[in-house]
């Protein structure tokens, strides 16, 4: 019963803070609220036993991701100061189609629950599990992420890395 | 009344379809890119709370989402890298304004 | 001679950090990083070549077998020529050169674990680091508006796929409980197509189809195109879409073998849109790489009939397209590139009279273009019918005949391009063009390799047959 | 091979041989054409001579072929068939062109175009020659064509004059239409006997192996090339517009040989005509319906070329009557007697209009002084014509007289007794306009050469003579020679004779009194006939008629079919052309450039996707 | 190993294209030198092969076969029977006359001759391929070079003419694709070779479904009805070289191609279908000669007569029977060498008057009285005048059709009226009469100051004149050659 509210207050909350990042007309509001959300995210981890993961969801998303979202946010002020950040063109249209999927996945995923376990097996911390497996049979994509990351940041910088020349 | 996996999937599913909504309605560009996080963070939900309920302790579902978070950072230091290029030379950060290229 | 399932890959990373490394030392010295990386790549063409074999490593999640070998040279030569014809047309800033190369690499090599993976987690990861890396290189000429806003459109509508994928991954992972491709496939056959699977289904359809330039996952194509660097939209159009193929047939062909009754008829419909689509649209456009832009959409959906042939038949005419494709594009983007070098132009106006000014570098866009069209005996027309009978022997005569009524359609803009070249007359007083010698080469060896795969094609359609015949035994 | 058939394959290749020589020189040494053409025919009538006489010593089918086409089942062979009617048609034919040729030295002296005209009429007796000859069906219809051709040449030989080049196309596509049903005629007798040659043909349809429907069928279809050949109603408008020609081809081609054509077509074939009686009722009956017809209007033509053109569609008439009520001899011997006659009558006017320049015989007159030997052998051939005992148009035209008679078709024998008087009448109307009478003043009319009048006087004794061979007082050889085997040869009926030569006499006293003693005027006479006369001088408006459906049915019809040819066929492909690309901008418009927009269109694929999923 | 006579036969063209590759443009004398050598060369050899050809074995001679494409059954895999020697003959008979009457091409004449060569080259290989990927390959190689043949050197509306022909073969080889695929995998044999192929049983509904397929696919390049648009606007805009070729051969190809693949291969496909095309060669003869009729440009008047002969070639196809047959192929050879004569008059009398129209222009027998001979003597073979080839090909075809289709062919029949008036109105207008020739941009007429036909153009009309009258003349070793390789066809179509 506790899971239940538990899961509950939290997916409810969840929910609430997407739905304003999504729809708050402030970007600055918007990016806090996801802040939110991505928080609420990382308790549902925990809830769900994946400690390891909740903190690196915390650390990364947001530590890094948002704040440098903020960031930007920051830095193009001069026009984000306009408060109509929704596109209301696309509204109804985004809406429907949206509210359609849902449907549409819900039916699908109705339609399996049957066939789903009813209560989870006992949980184990997987923390170490996860060291094992990131050194072991995935080490590839382990060390693939590397690149990626390398990629990201050659590219980042290429593209707003100050040409000196271009200043002069 | 016991909370299932399809529970969580359906939570996922919600996440899913707002983020959706949102990348469609944001008229903001770094709008959109936080859109999309909503989008992997139900991506993510089904898979942490798949793995809650795998016999074999999750570990292939937490790994996955380990990787997606770490790509999904890596997708939004980029586009905002690109949203601030753009920012600079055209002092445009709505992604409607971004049509130059067009039909 | 067999090397180990990773060299290449290895070899890569090696010459990723040997060209920022050169990149560094040599303060952004222009030559010697191409230098590098051209020599880099024969050689990372010798170890893709001699790799072939078949092998598993870290328990069955990463294999070298026949498609990946094939593959990863299609992946090679397409960033050997991207990089041959970059070296003197690209319009960025010397400094910067050496991320690009590196961006190339890392983009190649993501592509490599790509198509070697059969698990989900290093496919994901394999596809994420190719796709980031092909955002930035969509938008590194930041003095370019259009390339910038190529490249954020690029990585919206490619996180949106993403997203897309993942979801239906993480659904796959939901029933199946596993990320090997291999146990996903037993998991699949012993339980059936139950609703989430059939969803997950959809979802990953579409993810794929961002790679593919799929209907409706098309849509940033023909922008990117334009605005990318024209070298850039070379790889894009041949080596990432190869790779997206790869990773279909993987995930589709194979893991989701079972579910074939519930993706084979939405990828049809798929194959029809997207051919209809890109031809339809193409008709009216002006600039030439937009035109090529939703030329190489269509292609997708030619590729995509033979897709639901018969799992080895397909495979292997898709494979055997996907290596004409290469050539040819790269040999429609190199006259792309030469033209725009000499006139700064990309405006298929522009192109009046190429033929009295340049009549071998018109000669050389027509076969390019007859190529795509499907026209003998250049190697688009083999490649096609070869895909056509793929469908044709799953008894998908209407799907060829609708395939074969858009090559028409296709022919049309193409001969509207060879209109202008061959029959208006120019605008401007022909004054001779100036083509970099790189250039030239890789025109020189695609309108060769387009020529020799139309005209004896023999070993490498057995090579290919026998490797498909391998992975889909018995289908 | 026998020697008479080696001579008979001779016969047409000397024309051949000729025509080939004198094509090529007829540029540069049109004297050479003329010459290797002369010596062609010459050859020719000597060997047709030799064959005749063969063949009148010892009547019998001669064959022999090679075969030419194979196809299937089908084999089609050139093959030749001399016999009494192939024979005497040889002599008709080479001895006419030998005659014409040897005029038209004179006739057609300075033309430009004297090689030309030589050359053609090489071609065509070489081609005349081979449709007699012909033992099958294909190669009748070669040769038939092929004088079809000539004729189309002739007609158009001076193609500067729009007139001619105009007669020379109607001639050929009139003659077409004919020959359509000509051809299908074929078709149908090959399908239902199996074969193409005669003597099969004929042995299977004699011996009853079709239902009479059936032979009528082919009957009249064969009959429809006669109709077209032989100018019978209602294909005979082209043959007065064929006087466009130089008048010796007239002479040649469109009175005494090829017109004659689908006569003997119908003789040729007899034995299939005659197993169906339907068809034969109609031959004669359109036969004896053409005769009075173009008499008829021939009452009220002025030019001196189409008087004689309507009347040898008069004759011909006259001949297909015969063929039809039985008198197959009776239609080949006026056959022979009208080729003498009426080349003479067309040379004789030739040599006329080659003294006055014009064709309109009001404009002649008094010519019978000036020009005596063209008169006397024209008056001749009038008499001739005419039907005055004992020149040879009497014995032969008695003849069918006769025949019709026996026949039991009194209506047939009256039209034909009619057509008696009608002849006599325009004939000698012509006849006492042009020769008699004051010569006009600003005439300076003469005799024409040597060259032209020797085979005027040569035929004017075969137009006074020839009747003799048929005459039922001396034996009626010709008859027992191309008919041995037929019952009934008519003998002297006093009765028919009477009659007949009563009514001829009349037309031409009638005739007389009009134009040459001028007791009636002929203006009065015109005035008199009021409508009638408009009608029959405008030819019953029959071309009138054609030219009304031509241009208001068939042109509309084609300019019909090519609006719809462009406009709905073509238009159906230009219109997906059309669509196509405006289905490309449409598309192309929906493409904002805003990745919102995109985003959308990927989200609603996805729904789109799930929904056909899992409806 | 045998000379590969039939490979030499196409190679000659590819070896002249690849030639003139190298030489350079302003010297075009070279480059046509070089261009009829070859195709001399060509017509040479398809000559010698006429006479080497073994009437007495008949069946597929000259073969030569390699393996070529062992996944998908492919052969190289050429070969020639009594059909393929006549249309090989009459291919080089075009091709070298059509050399001739571009003998006069100053405008990019290496562009001009490299693809005519091309065109050649496809056309000789799609008339010997015995393998059907092979065949499928020179088909379209030889339809796409029209393009621009017709693009640049076109006249009037040349660019839209142009487009429109090459989309619309190009769809009706779309067809043919499908068609072809469907063969392979139905048969069941894996393998494009033709004889192999020909040894397979089809499912009756198979048939059925694929005979339309591939008879319109390869129909349309014939110009059956409704699908022949493209042919009047094609070839009233090509250069004279190129109407020749395309109507004096590609045409004959599609024919070729109805014949060889769906009729033979499928027969009770035809059995069940080819009444209806019987039915529409009667609207391809009557209404194309009727429009032909409505027609003013000279060129339209050739195009639509083009349309109303194939009709004949169609109609004996689907007359099943070994005479119609015999009588079809016929009918490919000698309308083939007409409208190649046909077109180059037209180019010739063009190239002198500058307009096409009929009523522009008469009375020019008087100046050019060799080119009105010609004209006369061409379409007299329309009209199917005896002594010329149209005559024995029409009548075999209307003698075999009227067993099959009796009241169609009586229809069709009305089609020779309808010729002998257009031809004949045509020849009235053009050669007859006054002389005249109105300028349309000035309203005015002037007499004619322009000569006959010169050395070349003589040599080209003559040599197709020669195989006119040939054929017209003594048909027999024609038709004998035909026979043995219809005869086969005929019984497996069990025909009467």
């Amino acid at each position: 019963m506790a899971d239940a509210v538990l899961f509950y207050a939290l997916g409810g909350l969840l929910l609430v803070s997407a739905a304003l990042v999504v729809t708050v007309k402030n970007i600055f509001h918007a990016a806090l609220y996801l802040a939110l959300a991505l928080f609420v995210v990382a308790a549902i981890y925990v809830t769900l036993g994946a400690y390891f993961l909740a903190a690196i969801q915390v650390l990364v998303y947001i530590g890094a991701v948002v704040v440098l979202a903020i960031f930007v946010i920051n830095l193009t002020r001069t026009v984000t100061g306009a408060p109509v950040t929704l596109s209301r063109r696309w509204v109804i249209p985004a809406a429907l189609v949206s509210a359609l999927t849902a449907c549409l996945i819900a039916v699908a995923l109705l339609k399996a629950a049957d066939s789903s376990p009813a209560s989870p097996p006992a949980t184990a911390d997987a923390t170490a599990a996860i060291g094992r497996g990131l050194l072991g049979q995935w080490v590839l994509p382990f060390e693939l992420v590397s690149v990626l990351l390398l990629s990201s940041l050659i590219a980042s910088i290429a593209i707003v890395g100050k040409d000196r020349e271009e200043e002069r | 009344m016991t909370i299932t996996l399809t529970h969580y999937l359906i939570l996922g599913a919600a996440l899913f379809c707002l983020g959706i909504y949102g990348a469609i309605t944001r008229k903001n560009a770094i709008g959109i890119l936080m859109s999309l996080e909503l989008v992997f963070n139900a991506v993510n939900i089904n898979l942490v709370a798949a793995a809650r309920w795998q016999p074999d302790g999750g570990l292939r579902g937490q790994l996955f989402a380990l990787f997606v978070i770490a790509a999904a950072a890596a997708e939004s230091v980029l586009g905002l890298a690109i949203i601030l290029a753009i920012y600079r030379r055209r002092v445009v950060v709505n992604a409607d304004e971004m049509d130059l290229m067009k039909n | 001679m067999s090397l180990a399932p990773w060299s290449l890959e290895l070899a890569t990373t090696t010459l990723m950090v040997v060209v920022l490394v050169v990149d560094v030392l040599a303060r952004h010295g222009k030559k010697l990083i191409w230098g590098c990386y051209l020599v880099g790549t024969v050689a990372l063409l010798a170890i893709a070549f001699f790799s072939r074999g078949q092998a598993e490593i870290l328990g069955g999640t990463y294999v070298a077998d026949g498609l990946s070998w094939i593959a990863k040279i299609i992946i090679v030569i397409g960033a050997g020529l991207t990089g041959a014809i970059s070296m003197s047309a690209l319009s960025i800033r010397e400094k910067y050169h050496g991320a690009y190369a590196a961006l190339l690499l890392a983009a190649s090599l993501g592509m490599m674990v790509l198509v070697s993976s059969k698990e989900l987690i290093t496919l994901f990861v394999g596809l994420e680091t190719s796709s980031v890396s092909l955002y930035g290189l969509a938008a590194i000429s930041k003095r370019d508006d259009l390339s910038l806003e190529a490249g954020i459109k690029y990585l919206v509508i490619g996180a949106l796929s993403s997203g897309l994928l993942l979801y239906g991954l993480s659904i796959v992972y939901v029933s199946t409980g596993t990320t090997s491709l291999d146990a996903i496939r037993g998991a699949v056959s012993a339980r059936g197509r139950g609703p989430l699977l059939t969803a997950s289904v959809v979802f990953v359809l579409l993810g794929v189809g961002f790679k593919l330039s799929m209907v409706p996952l098309h849509v940033w194509t023909p922008d990117v195109y334009q605005g990318a660097p024209t070298p850039v939209s070379a790889f894009i159009s041949v080596v990432s879409k190869s790779a997206g193929f790869v990773f279909a047939l993987r995930l589709l062909s194979f893991a989701f073998a079972d579910l074939r009754l519930v993706w084979e008829p939405l990828l049809a419909a798929a194959a029809v849109l997207t051919m209809t689509v890109g031809n339809l649209v193409a008709i009216p456009q002006k600039n030439v790489k937009r035109l090529l832009a939703y030329s190489s959409i269509s292609q997708a959906g030619y590729i995509l009939v033979g897709f639901v042939g018969s799992p080895a038949f397909g495979a292997s005419a898709v494979m055997f397209y996907l290596l004409v494709y290469t050539l040819t594009n790269v040999a429609a983007f190199s006259v792309v590139i030469a033209f725009s070098q000499a006139t700064g132009s990309d405006q298929l106006d522009d192109y009046a009279g190429l033929a009295r000014r340049e009549p071998l570098l018109a000669l050389a866009f027509v076969f390019a273009l007859l190529s795509l069209a499907g026209i003998p005996p250049l190697g688009g027309f083999v490649g096609k019918f070869y895909l056509f009978a793929a469908a044709m022997q799953k008894g998908y005569l209407w799907l060829v005949i609708v395939a074969a009524l858009n090559s028409i359609l296709s022919l049309y803009y193409y001969l509207l391009v060879l209109r202008r070249m061959y029959i208006t007359d120019p605008a401007v007083p022909a004054v001779p063009m100036k083509t970099a010698f790189p250039v030239r080469a890789v025109l020189l060896i695609t309108t060769v390799g387009i020529f020799w795969l139309g005209i004896l094609p023999g070993p490498v359609m057995n090579v290919i047959s026998e490797i498909s015949a391998r992975i889909f035994p018995n289908m | 091979m026998p020697e008479q058939v080696l001579a008979a394959v001779l016969i047409p290749l000397f024309p051949l041989a000729a025509f080939v020589l004198a094509i090529a020189v007829s540029r540069r040494r049109s004297v050479l054409s003329a010459a290797a053409s002369i010596a062609g025919i010459g050859a020719a009538f000597l060997l047709s001579l030799w064959v005749l006489r063969g063949q009148v010593l010892s009547p019998g089918p001669l064959q022999a072929d090679i075969p030419w086409l194979a196809a299937g089942s089908i084999r089609i062979s050139m093959g030749i068939l001399v016999d009494p009617l192939s024979s005497l048609m040889l002599v008709i034919i080479t001895a006419v062109s030998l005659l014409v040729q040897v005029y038209s030295l004179g006739y057609m002296k300075g033309d430009l175009g004297f090689g030309r005209f030589f050359s053609y009429l090489s071609l065509f007796s070489f081609s005349m020659l081979t449709l007699v000859l012909a033992d099958n069906f294909i190669l009748l219809y070669m040769g038939w064509e092929l004088v079809g051709l000539c004729s189309y040449l002739l007609i158009g030989f001076w193609y500067q004059k729009p007139e001619a080049a105009s007669a020379a196309k109607k001639a050929f596509v009139v003659n077409r239409v004919g020959d359509f049903g000509f051809l299908i005629g074929i078709l149908v007798l090959s399908i239902l006997s199996g074969t193409l040659s005669y003597g099969e043909a004929t042995r299977f349809i004699a011996g009853g192996s079709l239902a009479p429907g059936q032979v009528t069928l082919i009957a009249l279809l064969l009959f429809c090339g006669a109709i077209g050949k032989s100018g019978q109603f209602p294909l005979h408008v082209w043959l007065p517009d064929a006087m466009e020609g130089p008048t010796p081809v007239s002479a040649l081609i469109h009175s005494a040989t090829m017109v004659a054509a689908g006569v003997f077509m119908v003789a040729r074939l007899y034995g299939i005509f005659m197993t169906s009686a339907d068809a034969l009722r109609v031959i004669a009956s359109l036969g004896a319906f053409t005769a009075v017809f173009a008499a008829l209007i021939a009452l009220a033509q002025d030019d001196i070329k189409r008087i004689l053109a309507y009347s040898t569609i008069s004759q011909l008439g006259y001949m297909m009557l015969a063929l039809g009520v039985g008198g197959y001899a009776a239609g080949m011997f006026h056959l022979t007697t009208h080729a003498a006659f009426k080349t003479l009558l067309f040379l004789g006017a030739g040599s006329v209009i080659h003294a006055v320049g014009t064709n309109d015989i009001w404009k002649m007159g008094g010519l019978g002084r000036r020009m005596p030997v063209t008169a006397i052998t024209f008056f001749i051939a009038v008499l001739a014509i005419a039907g005055i005992f004992p020149v040879s148009g009497f014995w032969s035209k008695d003849e069918i007289l006769q025949a019709a008679r026996a026949s039991g078709h009194l209506e047939l024998y009256i039209v034909a007794l009619v057509t008696v008087f009608l002849t006599g009448f325009y004939m000698a109307r012509l006849f006492f306009v042009a020769f008699a009478g004051e010569p006009r003043a600003e005439s300076h009319a003469h005799e024409s050469p040597v060259v032209m009048t020797v085979p005027l006087v040569i035929l004017g004794v075969l137009a006074a003579g020839l009747g003799l061979i048929g005459s039922p007082l001396l034996g009626q050889d010709i008859q027992r020679f191309l008919a041995p085997v037929e019952e009934h040869i008519g003998g002297l009926n006093i009765a028919v004779l009477v009659q007949s030569s009563a009514l001829a006499v009349v037309g031409i006293l009638a005739a007389v009194m009009v134009y040459g003693l001028r007791i009636v005027q002929p203006e009065t006479l015109r005035r008199a006939a009021g409508p009638v006369y408009v009608v029959l001088k405008h030819k019953f408006f029959i071309d009138e008629l054609y030219m009304a459906l031509v241009r208001g049915l068939f042109f509309t019809t084609t300019a019909g079919i090519a609006w719809f040819d462009r406009h709905v066929v073509d238009g159906v492909v230009n219109f997906v052309g059309a669509a196509s690309k405006w289905g490309g901008d449409v598309v192309r418009r929906g493409v904002t450039g805003k990745v919102q927009s995109y985003a959308l269109v990927v989200v609603w694929g996805l729904a789109a996707a799930l929904l056909v999923i899992f409806l | 190993m045998t000379f590969p006579l039939l490979t030499t036969m196409y190679g000659l063209p590819l070896l002249a294209v690849l030639v003139i590759f190298f030489v350079p443009e302003r010297r075009a004398l070279a480059i046509k030198i070089v261009s009829l050598t070859a195709s001399a060369a060509a017509l040479g050899l398809a000559v010698w092969l006429f006479f080497a050809y073994d009437r007495g074995v008949g069946g597929l001679q000259f073969v030569e076969r390699v393996p070529w494409l062992g996944v998908l059954g492919v052969n190289y895999f050429v070969g020639a029977n009594g059909v393929n020697v006549m249309l090989l003959l009459l291919t080089g008979v075009i091709i070298t006359a059509g050399v001739l009457a571009s003998w006069d091409v100053t405008y990019r004449p290496k562009e001009f001759f490299i693809l005519l060569l091309t065109l050649t080259t496809g056309v000789f290989g799609v008339f010997m391929a015995y393998n059907l990927f092979l065949f499928f390959l020179f088909y379209e190689v030889s339809v796409l070079p029209m393009y621009l043949l017709i693009g640049i050197w076109g006249t009037g509306k040349k660019e839209y003419a142009a487009m429109k022909l090459t989309l619309y073969l190009m769809a009706g080889s779309a067809l043919i694709l499908a068609g072809l695929l469907g063969l392979y995998f139905a048969s069941g044999k894996g393998s494009f070779d033709f004889d192999i192929l020909s040894t397979a049983a089809y499912d009756p509904l198979f048939q059925r479904v694929f005979f339309p397929i591939l008879f319109v696919g390869f129909g349309t390049l014939a110009a059956l009805w409704p699908f022949h648009t493209w042919s009047p606007d094609g070839h009233s805009s090509a250069p004279t070289a190129v109407s020749m070729l395309h109507a004096g051969v590609l045409m004959k190809l599609g024919a070729y191609g109805c014949l060889l693949v769906p009729i033979t291969l499928l027969p009770g496909g035809a059995r069940f279908w080819l009444p209806s095309v019987a039915f529409l060669s009667v609207i391809n003869i009557v209404y194309g000669s009727l429009s032909a009729v409505a027609q003013r440009d000279l060129k339209y008047i050739v195009a639509y007569s083009s349309v109303s002969h194939m009709g004949i070639v169609m109609l004996g196809l689907a007359s099943m029977n070994e005479i119609a047959l015999n009588g079809a192929v016929l009918q490919m050879f000698s309308h083939g060498i007409m409208t190649g004569l046909f077109f180059g008059l037209v180019g010739m009398i063009y190239g002198r008057s500058h307009t096409r129209m009929v009523n522009e222009q008469g009375g020019l027998a008087a100046r050019t009285p060799a080119l009105a001979a010609f004209f006369v003597l061409t379409g007299l073979t329309s009209l199917g005048l005896p002594g010329l080839s149209g005559f024995p090909a029409e009548l075999s075809v209307f003698l075999g059709a009227f067993r099959a289709y009796p009241v169609v062919t009586v229809i069709c029949v009305t089609g020779i009226v309808f010729t002998a008036f257009y031809v004949l109105r045509v020849v009235q207008r053009l050669f007859f009469g006054r002389q005249f020739l109105a300028h349309p941009a000035s309203a005015q007429s002037t007499t004619l100051g322009f000569g006959d036909a010169n050395r070349i153009e003589l040599t080209a009309l003559s040599l197709l004149m020669l195989f006119i009258l040939a054929v017209g003349l003594y048909p027999l070793p024609f038709t004998t050659l035909i026979g043995t390789a219809v005869a086969p066809i005929a019984a497996k179509l069990g025909g009467m």
